[in-house]
């Protein structure tokens, strides 16, 4: 009896819309308030990284990398950085490797904040949006402090940082710790354990942990489905193996494994972890130089490789082919956005469309970095 | 002669009205501003006069000046009126509002029935404004408010029925005059402390008319994350202004209904100071509400479509039905 | 002409215009919020009648809730090309003769009827308000109906519930 | 002076031009609305008649009796119409006929 049923409506979200996180469009088939499928169309701010990237000296990519997932651009950076030295087989200072822990958990934490700020916003809470960013500002404090930028940074280069840090703005850092953690209680009071919150998010837009791992969905969004994968933990890069913190996974205290609060929740237990390794890399940091002693013209080695680093997105690889010469052959990026959006399309099958904003936040997709 | 005098009569104290919402929307939108501002660890407008108390004109002048947009599909006729009849309707409300003794434009005998009425009214209004506008955003919100707002008048009607089952009267002044005691005597105290019931029926009239004006966490018909704007999203300039006037106009209205059913109207809080009897007072317990709406609306998330339909269906209207019954039964045993 | 009269032409060409529009045009859209028009104008007349109650009630239940019903039945059932309203010619002259014979019989016996006009002040001077004798009659004298009307409307309730839950669960199976 | 007549003619023509509706018109809602004339031009008339002629409410509590029917009435009246229009994509009562024998 399917022709039984009321009109379907076909509606066009995005690519200008309030709550698409960007410039994506999605064709939602409806019937009524119902979503029968939901078509993501991508592509919108498609800037040719990858193209661009070939005709580029690896320390004149750096830059670009900042573009991709510009919320969190020190770990875009960093992820770029860190494929090249393999494929030279660098060797680079502690304090270098200590800072560049240091800017990468902290712009975790800011990249968080926007998105459990604008989380807030989807659901129609517009408040928590501006706390979150009042303490982002702290954190873009500091790296205007170090780098002068405040959103692209291009500060952790191809064997080192840029610059060295000095003692009052790791102060910041301290001062900004100290700050935070008593706010994310807050922040929890406010709107994680909000009535109304639970019931937009609790239980809604499950990904399961099969369907998580056969869609390649990587980093809170994964462990937000009860998979216990972090590249800090399991594949250590950098000096993340020499902190303690955990790995938080989905709890099915409130929510159902999987669902959209479990992947809002996860990410602010995250900022409290990255706080605790923060507070170890404010303990431990060495002195010492913070570029390694290499030639001013890098030309790596012929040779490919493919390293991944843990974003706040997720699982973030390059893939870079190199013929010895001083700009790549190829090169290419793995975005943990795009795989998150490819499984959008299953989860959101069967919501309402209140709900497609929940997931897509829940997500935390950056357009920049699905386009590329 | 006789019809031409009383025509102007009309004419004045509508004009009066008109100038009285104005202005009252201005000071809403800018009090909106300030308390969103400061709840949210900012300053607010402060550029445009003193503190930025000018904002609000700046803003309407801007609205004004705009161009006057009409979507080449969307039905001229009935996008052209439907911001006046949302205005209209929620701007002849104020009609029959006591602010004080002898403050009342109309102190009609069925005043809070004819409140009712009109403000059932906006509904027709703002699914004209969807349809017209031939934009799925729109009429999407169109059809949502629809729902919400006839569904949620049910307990409305409920909660405000305990009152005139108290009262005996629909006129809004004899409804004021029967809690003349203040706030604690033994006789005519306010209506929501005279007994447990009417104590409850208050806050089923506050979330019901929560929605009923589309304020957070029932902002669904302009949900702006998912909707664009909901049923104006089509519009701008002077037209998407009406709209807006009437969003803060209903704010006021139902705050204000709100007060003279439970809270004493315009007659004293306590017995004694008299500096609180009349306007002043009415325009203190009215502010106060109206900073709890804005207060919610800045805290709270926003429910989902079918949520926001069962916390009506499923939780507002028993309670609200067996509340009546219960103020029934105060009222024959105690009175 | 007095104030009462001239609020009377007022309503009357407002209802009997917005009429015509509901039954002339071509937009189902149109004729329902011309409808509106005229129940609006209808439930004044009613107040000029001093039946306030009775015109607060036709707002509140025609406007609010049977027209907000209509307009629902509209947009459900009709896309925005087939919103045109077809006349059938044949069935148009049949038709307005009938209503124009009909018209000018029913005018011929309004004025010719011998009607037996009451003391027209009686209800105004009475202390009650119209309120208070419409609550006692239902409660009253009218005590039976009111409880059958009720009941009607419960049965009208779920068997409105039942029609379109119909439809709801072959999808469901489907 | 406005007397009962004026009344009853407004309900006389408010029921004509229902009753041209409901003749005229090929659209199942559309012949509702006709029918929501008719209804209020006999509620114009009850209390029309109940203000001049038995100066009680009676005429009123008709009309409200009414009011409330005609509530019950689009209510089922709507509910039919959707299932007939999910059924057979028209809401023409001309084509509304798999029931004629």
């Amino acid at each position: 009896m399917a022709d039984l049923r009321t009109e379907e409506m076909e509606l066009n979200m995005g690519p200008q819309h309030p709550s698409t996180h960007g410039v994506l469009r999605i064709v939602l088939k409806l019937d009524g308030e119902i979503v029968l499928d939901a078509e993501p169309h991508i592509g919108y701010l498609h800037r040719c990284f990858e193209k661009h990237a070939e005709n580029l000296t690896y320390p004149e990519i750096i830059p670009f990398t900042d573009r991709l997932d510009y919320i969190a651009a020190m770990n875009n950076n960093l992820g770029f950085c860190v494929t090249v030295e393999k494929l030279m087989q660098l060797e680079i200072p502690e304090r270098a490797e200590y800072l560049r822990v240091l800017v990468a958990e902290l712009n975790r934490i800011a990249s968080h904040l926007l998105a459990f700020g604008t989380y807030g916003m989807d659901m129609g809470a517009f408040t928590p949006f501006l706390y979150a960013f009042r303490e982002r500002e702290h954190i873009l404090d500091f790296f205007e402090a170090i780098c002068g930028a405040r959103l692209t940074y291009n500060y952790v280069r191809i064997g080192g940082v840029a610059r060295d840090v000095t003692d009052e703005s790791l102060k910041l850092v301290e001062k900004f710790l100290e700050d935070f953690e008593p706010h994310v209680h807050e922040y929890n009071d406010l709107l994680s354990y909000n009535r109304i919150f639970l019931k937009r998010t609790v239980g809604v837009g499950i990904l399961s942990p099969e369907a998580a791992i056969s869609y390649g969905v990587t980093g809170p969004n994964l462990r937000a489905s009860g998979v216990h994968w972090d590249l800090r933990k399991d594949e250590p890069y950098s000096v993340y193996d020499r902190f303690e913190f955990d790995v938080p996974k989905a709890n099915t205290e409130i929510g159902e494994i999987g669902d959209c609060w479990n992947r809002y929740m996860i990410r602010m237990y995250e900022m409290i972890e990255s706080v605790r390794i923060l507070r170890q890399v404010l303990n431990q940091i060495p002195d010492g130089p913070t570029m390694a002693k290499m030639r001013a013209a890098i030309r790596p080695p012929k040779g490919e490789v493919y390293m991944r680093t843990e974003t706040p997105r997720g699982e973030l690889g390059f893939y870079i082919l190199s013929d010895g010469k001083n700009k790549p052959v190829r090169v290419k990026g793995r975005s943990p956005c795009f795989t998150a959006m490819s499984a959008f399309r299953e989860i959101s099958r069967g919501l309402m469309i209140a709900d497609i904003t929940a997931v897509i936040g829940s997500l935390d997709i950056v357009l920049g970095e699905i386009d590329r | 002669m006789e019809l031409l005098s009383s025509l102007i009569f009309m004419l004045v104290i509508a004009a009066a009205l008109l100038g009285f919402v104005m202005l009252l929307a201005l000071i809403l939108v800018l009090a909106e501003r300030k308390v969103s501002a400061y709840m949210q660890d900012r300053v607010g407008p402060r550029r445009v006069g003193p503190f930025g108390s000018l904002q609000t004109i700046a803003d309407a002048i801007k609205l004004l000046l705009k161009e006057d947009i009409i979507s080449l599909q969307a039905d001229r006729k009935l996008f052209i009126l439907a911001p006046y009849l949302v205005f209209v309707s929620s701007f002849a409300v104020f009609a029959a509002i006591p602010f004080g003794r002898n403050l009342i434009a109309s102190d009609i005998n069925i005043g809070i029935l004819y409140i009712m009425a009109i403000s059932s009214v906006v509904v027709l209004g703002i699914i004209m404004a969807g349809w017209a506008s031939n934009s799925k955003w729109a009429l999407l919100g169109a059809m949502r408010s629809a729902a919400q707002m006839v569904s949620y008048e049910i307990p409305l009607a409920l909660s405000i029925l305990s009152v005139i089952m108290l009262v005996g009267s629909l006129r809004m002044q004899d409804i004021v005059g029967a809690q003349s005691g203040g706030l604690f005597s033994a006789q005519n105290r306010w209506i929501l402390l005279d007994n447990p019931f009417t104590f409850l029926a208050f806050f089923i009239y506050f979330i019901s008319a929560l929605s009923e004006v589309n304020r957070t966490p029932f902002d669904l018909p302009e949900a702006e994350s998912e909707l664009v704007a909901g049923f104006h999203t089509e519009y701008s300039g002077m037209r998407f202004a009406l709209f807006f006037l009437a969003e803060y106009a209903n704010m006021f209205a139902v705050s204000a209904i709100a007060v003279t059913l439970f809270l004493g109207g315009w007659s004293g809080i306590l017995p004694g100071y008299t500096f609180l009897n009349g306007v002043p007072g009415f325009v203190i317990k009215v502010s106060v509400l109206v900073f709890v709406i804005m207060w919610l609306r800045w805290t709270l998330p926003r429910l989902r479509v079918d949520q926001l339909m069962s916390v009506c269906w499923k939780y507002l209207i028993p309670i609200a039905f067996f509340n009546l019954i219960g103020v029934g039964v105060w009222i024959l045993i105690f009175d | 002409m007095t104030v009462t009269a001239a609020m009377f032409y007022l309503f009357a060409v407002l209802t009997v215009g917005s009429a015509v529009l509901v039954v002339t045009t071509r937009n189902v859209v149109y004729a329902a919020f011309s409808l509106m028009l005229t129940l609006c104008s209808v439930a004044c007349l009613y107040v000029m009648l001093h039946a306030d109650f009775l015109a607060a009630t036709q707002v509140i239940i025609y406007v609010g809730g049977i027209l907000v019903l209509v307009l629902f039945g509209v947009m459900m059932t009709s896309g925005k090309l087939d919103m045109k309203l077809r006349m059938e010619r044949g069935r148009l002259i049949p038709g307005s003769l009938v209503g124009l014979i009909l018209l000018a019989l029913l005018i011929r016996i309004i004025y010719q009827s011998p009607w037996q006009v009451q003391d027209t002040n009686m209800l105004e001077s009475t202390t009650k308000s119209t309120t208070q004798s419409i609550g006692e009659s239902i409660l009253g004298q009218y005590l039976l109906p009111f409880e059958i009307v009720s009941v009607i409307l419960l049965v009208a309730l779920i068997g409105a519930v039942l029609i379109s839950r119909k439809e709801v669960k072959e999808i469901e199976e489907s | 002076m406005i007397g009962l007549q004026h009344y009853l003619v407004v309900g006389a023509i408010l029921f004509v031009l229902g009753m041209f509706a409901v003749l005229t018109r090929r659209n199942a809602i559309a012949m509702l609305m006709g029918i929501e004339l008719i209804l209020n031009a006999c509620n114009l008339n009850f209390v029309a008649f109940s203000r001049y002629v038995t100066a009680n409410v009676e005429g009123q509590m008709i009309a409200i009796f009414v009011i409330v029917l005609a509530a019950a009435e689009a209510a089922v009246a709507l509910a039919i119409i959707l299932a007939i229009y999910q059924e057979l994509r028209s809401i023409s009562p001309d084509e509304t006929n798999t029931l004629k024998g």
